[in-house]
């Protein structure tokens, strides 16, 4: 694995000691939940890739679980393919932990893993200093004790796939509304054995509302100073220039969404 | 010119037992002008009657407004007065910022009441030579208080106190039974006609000459009550003209007619 | 006084002595203290929720030694001249002074007037001035109280105070831990006052059980004891060896370890 | 004795609620003339003040307290020329751009704004007050070294406590003609031909020093002082907003303008040809 | 985690000039006090027009992530003769340490109503303003933690805002944002109601393009901007939300329009 540069650490230590503050990461004040199911196990919110039918959702430090989840689900491709089985859930769970201890808690990925493989479902919550835990229904982030509240008393064991859809949602609900550092809409992936189903927006309680003036400006509102103008034709000459088609948009990378 | 020999100050009692300081401030109330208050089971009005020393000058300041709920009326020297109000004015913004709540009446009045008294047990003061009547609505309905520069306070059904207020209260001896159950312009009407008792016999009540307070309940609890009120000048022209002597004969008669 | 452009004007470490960040982040002694500076022995959280007649008000029995549940027989809502109660949260010395003083000022608005009494919303502006002088004295009383009871129109109040003097009210509130976990789930029964307007007392008072519940599995300073009451016109339900029920455990036995451990 | 009885028979709570003299004092219509200024109980009051109000130690202090910059003011054959820039920061935040840093003591005295805004417009206006009375109790205007020893002492005796005032106090009199005086927290206080104060103070003296001779022309003199504040708005980044011009005569002063910046930076660069280093040129 | 959300973003500027850098006391006996103020977050903003003043604010409080409760003013009527404010004429708005703020809302109320009691008329914005900052500059040593802003209709009739820092400088503003989203509101206001860096097309050419006139808007148009700049604030500052309080004062009286914001 490629490591972490640390040639800054000492110069940034010192600065530290010295007051300066240091320059702070992205984070998500999230709310993150697992719920298991009759069959399956559904993930809320803030989703990473691991493998097809394993899932992670993150909070803390953006970066962190970003490239966390990404590093893992290569190194779990790779060991599935070494093996020649399906990627098993502890597997990742535990690639995750010894990941995250080496680091010390400074690596701020505060997981929750959710997937189905052969032994059937796994769901459980990896911390930032490499302690796991393994429950029915999990939550995390800082929305994590509202979410909480609403699993310990609405989950039942043996629940349907639109149950538990339902009671996962209401508990990032429960986040988004009375946690400041989580907002705007339900993400959920379900996963059963047979197919995992991704619905971003399951519910958008926070659409913005509409404005009530308009802000369009004239054009030449704007003071300039100068004005230079670079013909198609003249930067042609550095670069090559495609025509896009007016009516398509671009296309990205395309998902399984389910809307 | 010494009336006798324990009047000097307000220390001393005299071998009949009197303080005579304390009992010539209530005399210096009754200098001051007539003031009137009534209370029924919704309103306490008070209506006072107005001098100018002169008449190039201005009238006197008879009724203050204290807070949302209270006001007074004062007869005897206006600066004593001044000085209690000031005192009230602070008691019940005091209330109101330590517990919200308005002060009720009574606790306000004995206020002024042990303030008064204080004056009248320590030696180089002054006892307060001003008689107040105090007209409020608190949680348990509307209250009269009269004060006294003895620092006597007592509750009221209705009060005359200033100079000739004899013939005032007599009035409103008279009609004492009514006031229970008046409604506010009734009451208004009957403060002014005992108001009336008690003027000089070439005497009138104007709009220049009479100020009324009014404050009252609309319904159950404190927040829907009618606050304390002073109206003065064109204000009360309507009631002037209904105490009138042309205008009572005739309000008397549609009573009968009732 | 700094005279150095990128300093003009700011206090210069010569004459004030380096910048001391501690006074910041305080709020934990050491040291020396004089008074109360940080709380010994504490109740944690208050629950209440509004319903359309009054207010119900629920708190454990539990009274803490930092980790060590010391006290387990503490009774925190406390009834105030028979017509409010006072929940409190934080430091127990501090509550039963309170309490004295709450006792204090009973006895002597009972002596002056008949007919006067002080309403849940007066008792919470006193509680409220005498929290933010202490605060400005620099001699907190270490509480949060929640007072519940009836307002100058006979309305359901509820309402809080802390011991900075910061005061706030609304249809469901809760204290300490309760804020996290409690809170979600009453605002689920009553987000708005439209909404308290419309609940009964059972369902207001089964709400705040459950929410009991839910503190007695999360909150590690919590207990199966309470105390809950219902305030309504007329008068008090104080009830105050309750126990919590129907606690469902149903999943704890399918759970092995807490992670590759499997039966 | 009587101490003990006195503590026990005082009712037990008391200390609990503000009493009836510090409720007065609290709630009285007029501002008190005692100068009696809440402090934070604790040991060192100054200290506990520097924590949470420097924004320079620590950018992220809860209270920021607004902060004026560049000022200056100086004599000339004409009088005294007093200007300002115009911008407030609170930290790093522009709190404002159109502060009244000149302020009008009374209608022939001036007095200027840096460091603590809140310190110099509470102060200055103290100081209108301590003049007014003079006037009142000797008949004749206040001196304007009077005036200014008056500010240095008082602010002398706060000395240590934290306040944050570099001023200068202007004014003509028959009896010293053009008197300028500078003034600061520390409790300096010095007279003199010419003062610039605040963050962008070497920027105006940059200018002010370089151009600056007592016989001036009223018009070279405005201009200068213009000058003076714009180069200091244009280098220093706590300085900015508008030009606030002021020119002090024996009969009182008169105001020359609050202007903005930006169209005299322009004017200045494009007609005068300065500020080269400035371009608008596109590369 | 906290700290990126409890300040403005773009308060936090760069600070890492090396001489800068300031040093901190170590060692030493210290007395550790306890720290007597927190932040309740929201926001407040006014303008002012030509006879009008439009004072709002949101009813969000917060402690650290949590929202204390979703109705919570900070603005008010100030120095009327009823409890409920109904004969009042200046409206204070406070943000920043809700007791604080509480406080000096309830010192300054009790202030203009002594001064009616003792002048027998109401108090001027402008002695109120004067007298607002005298109280607040009596806790120099020991602030008030809140930005203020005191708005009512001046002697002319006209709109009238005087906004404050902790402790006590201040300034007749146009218009004024404070408290939480104080940065991302202030711009907008700049903008849209100073019509900064707006020009008109096609009056000139370079330096001589003319700078858009200066017209007092009119009281719909600033209500809609008012919401306008909440909704925004409520996108992007998590302490800002929930419900807008509107405070309009006209001639004829306050009136108080409420409206929603989202609660996430």
């Amino acid at each position: 694995m490629p490591g972490f540069d640390f040639s800054n650490h000492t110069r940034n230590a010192a600065l530290h000691a010295r007051g300066v503050p240091l320059p702070k990461a992205t984070s998500t004040g999230t709310t993150i939940v697992g719920c298991i199911f009759d069959g399956g196990v559904v993930n809320c919110e803030k989703l990473h890739y691991i493998a097809p039918q394993i899932w992670c959702a993150g909070a803390g430090t953006a970066a962190d679980t970003e490239f966390t989840t990404a590093l893992i689900s290569s190194e779990l491709e790779l060991h599935s393919l070494s093996t020649g089985r399906k990627p098993r859930v502890v597997t990742c769970m535990t690639m995750l932990k010894q990941h995250l201890f080496r680091y010390q808690g400074h690596i701020g990925a505060y997981l929750v893993v959710a997937g189905v493989d052969p032994t059937g479902v796994g769901l459980f919550t990896v911390h930032a200093h490499g302690s796991t835990d393994k429950l029915p229904y999990v939550t995390m982030g800082s929305g994590s004790l509202a979410a909480m509240s609403v699993f310990e008393t609405q989950w039942k064991s043996k629940m349907t796939e639109q149950e538990a859809v339902t009671l996962a949602s209401n508990a990032i609900q429960a986040g988004i509304f009375n946690d400041l550092g989580s907002g705007s809409n339900v993400d959920v992936a379900i996963i059963t054995k047979d197919k995992t189903t991704l619905k971003r927006g399951y519910v958008k309680p926070n659409e913005r509302s509409k404005k009530q003036k308009s802000y369009v400006f004239k054009r030449g509102t704007t003071a300039v100073l100068n004005e230079k103008i670079i013909t198609k034709e003249e930067i042609s000459k550095y670069v090559t220039v495609h025509e896009l088609g007016s009516g398509e948009a671009t296309v990205g990378e395309k998902m399984d969404i389910d809307v | 010119m010494f009336r006798n020999n324990y009047d000097n100050d307000s220390v001393t009692f005299s071998p009949q037992g009197r303080i005579f300081q304390v009992e010539y401030a209530s005399e210096a109330v009754k200098q001051g002008s007539v003031v009137v208050g009534i209370v029924s089971k919704t309103h306490a009005v008070l209506v006072a009657l107005k001098r100018n020393a002169e008449e190039l000058s201005s009238y006197q300041k008879k009724v203050i407004a204290i807070d949302e709920h209270l006001g007074l009326s004062l007869a005897g020297l206006a600066s004593d007065a001044r000085v209690l109000s000031n005192f009230m004015k602070q008691q019940s913004l005091s209330s109101r910022l330590t517990y919200g709540r308005a002060i009720p009446i009574e606790r306000l009045v004995s206020a002024i009441g042990d303030r008064a008294q204080t004056n009248t047990q320590h030696y180089g003061k002054r006892p307060y030579g001003v008689g107040l009547l105090v007209a409020g609505v608190d949680e348990t309905g509307p209250h009269l208080f009269e004060f006294q520069p003895s620092g006597m306070t007592q509750e009221m059904v209705a009060c005359a106190i200033g100079a000739r207020s004899q013939m005032a209260r007599t009035y409103l001896e008279r009609n004492l039974d009514a006031f229970a159950s008046c409604g506010r312009e009734e009451l208004v009407k009957h403060g002014l006609r005992a108001l009336k008792e008690s003027l000089a016999q070439d005497k009138e009540l104007t709009v220049e000459n009479c100020s009324v307070g009014v404050v009252g309940i609309k319904g159950e609890g404190m927040k829907s009550i009618e606050g304390f009120k002073l109206f003065d000048g064109q204000e009360v022209q309507v009631w002037v003209d209904m105490v009138a002597d042309g205008a009572e004969a005739e309000g008397e008669s549609m009573e009968v007619d009732a | 006084m700094n005279h150095l452009p990128q300093a003009w004007g700011r206090p210069r470490d010569d004459v004030y002595g380096p910048y001391d960040s501690s006074y910041l982040q305080s709020n934990q002694s050491h040291g020396p203290t004089q008074h109360t500076q940080s709380p010994v022995v504490t109740g944690t959280s208050v629950i209440a929720l509004k319903f359309k007649d009054g207010v119900v008000i629920a708190a454990d029995n539990l009274a803490s030694y930092g980790s060590l549940a010391r006290f387990t027989d503490v009774k925190r809502l406390r009834k105030f001249a028979g017509t409010s109660i006072v929940g409190f949260g934080g430091d127990v010395s501090d509550m039963q002074y309170l309490d004295r003083l709450l006792n204090s000022l009973d006895i002597e608005e009972a002596y002056s007037t008949a007919g006067h009494t002080l309403n849940a919303k007066n008792l919470h502006t006193f509680l409220s001035k005498v929290l933010y002088k202490r605060r400005t004295d620099f001699n907190p009383l270490w509480n949060q109280v929640l007072v519940a009871g009836l307002d100058d129109d006979s309305k359901p109040f509820l309402a809080s105070a802390d011991l900075l003097g910061t005061t706030f009210s609304a249809p469901s509130l809760a204290t300490g831990f309760g804020a996290h976990l409690a809170q979600p789930l009453l605002r689920k029964v009553a987000g708005d006052e439209e909404a308290a307007a419309k609940l009964t007392k059972e369902q207001a008072i089964e709400a705040v059980k459950e929410s009991m519940k839910v503190l007695f599995y999360r909150d590690a300073r919590s207990l199966d004891k309470y105390s809950i009451a219902v305030i309504t016109k007329d008068g008090i339900e104080l009830k105050e060896d309750e126990k919590l029920e129907n606690q469902s455990w149903a999943f704890a036995d399918q759970i092995r370890g807490y992670g590759t451990q499997i039966n | 004795m009587d101490t003990l009885v006195a503590q026990y028979s005082k009712p037990m709570f008391e200390k609990e609620n503000y009493s009836q003299d510090d409720q007065m004092e609290l709630y009285q219509a007029a501002p008190s003339l005692s100068l009696r200024f809440a402090m934070p109980p604790v040991a060192q009051p100054s200290a506990w003040l520097r924590a949470a109000t420097d924004d320079n130690a620590n950018p992220n202090c809860p209270i920021k307290i607004a902060h004026g910059t560049t000022t200056l003011a100086f004599r000339f054959q004409g009088g005294i020329i007093v200007a300002t820039d115009s911008r407030a920061t609170a930290g790093n935040w522009i709190a404002s751009q159109t502060v009244k840093k000149v302020i009008e003591i009374n209608n022939c005295l001036l007095g200027t704004m840096a460091g603590g805004a809140a310190d110099c417009q509470y102060w200055l206006a103290y100081l209108g007050m301590q003049c007014r009375l003079h006037e009142l109790r000797h008949k004749r205007r206040i001196s304007v070294a009077a005036a200014s020893k008056i500010l240095a002492n008082l602010v002398y005796s706060y000395k240590g406590m934290g306040l944050s005032m570099g001023t200068m106090c202007a004014g003509v009199t028959p009896s010293e003609g053009p008197a300028l005086y500078y003034i600061d927290s520390d409790g300096t206080r010095l007279a003199g031909n010419l003062f610039c104060v605040g963050s962008g103070q070497t920027f105006a003296y940059g200018v002010l020093d370089a151009e600056y001779k007592y016989d001036m022309t009223e018009e070279e003199a405005l201009a200068l002082g213009s000058r003076s504040i714009l180069a200091a708005t244009h280098r220093d980044a706590y300085s900015g907003g508008f030009i606030n011009l002021y020119h002090v005569k024996e009969d009182g002063w008169v105001k020359h303008g609050f202007s903005d910046t930006a169209p005299i930076f322009w004017k200045t660069k494009l007609e005068k040809g300065e500020f080269s280093n400035v371009t608008s040129e596109l590369v | 985690m906290a700290a990126m959300f409890s300040q403005n973003p773009l308060m936090n500027g760069p600070n890492y000039s090396f001489n800068q850098a300031p040093s901190t006391s170590s060692g030493g006996n210290k007395e550790h006090a306890f720290y007597p103020y927190t932040d309740n977050g929201g926001s407040t903003l006014a303008i002012s027009g030509s006879d009008f003043t439009i004072i709002a604010g949101d009813t969000r409080s917060t402690s650290g992530y949590s929202i204390n409760t979703r109705f919570q003013p900070k603005v008010f009527k100030i120095g009327g003769t009823t409890s409920a404010q109904d004969d009042a004429t200046l409206v204070l708005s406070v943000v920043g340490f809700a007791a604080d703020g509480e406080a000096l809302k309830e010192r300054l109320d009790t202030i203009v109503k002594m001064y009616r009691y003792q002048h027998g008329k109401p108090m001027s914005v402008k002695a109120c303003a004067q007298r607002l900052s005298t109280i607040l500059y009596g806790k120099r040593f020991f602030p008030y933690y809140v930005t203020a802003i005191l708005g009512g209709l001046d002697e002319e009739g006209k709109g009238a805002i005087y906004s404050y820092d902790p402790v006590g400088s201040y300034e007749r503003e146009q218009c004024r944002a404070a408290g939480a989203a104080a940065s991302l509101i202030m711009p907008f206001l700049d903008n849209q109601v100073n019509f900064k860096n707006q020009y008109m097309p096609g009056s000139g050419v370079g330096h001589e393009l003319q700078e858009r006139e200066k017209i007092p808007l009119k009281i719909n148009e600033v209500e809609d901007l008012v919401k306008d700049a909440f909704d925004s604030a409520v996108e992007r500052h998590i302490e800002v939300g929930d419900g807008l309080q509107m405070f309009v004062i006209t001639k004829s009286g306050i009136e108080v329009i409420y409206k929603a914001l989202k609660k996430d």
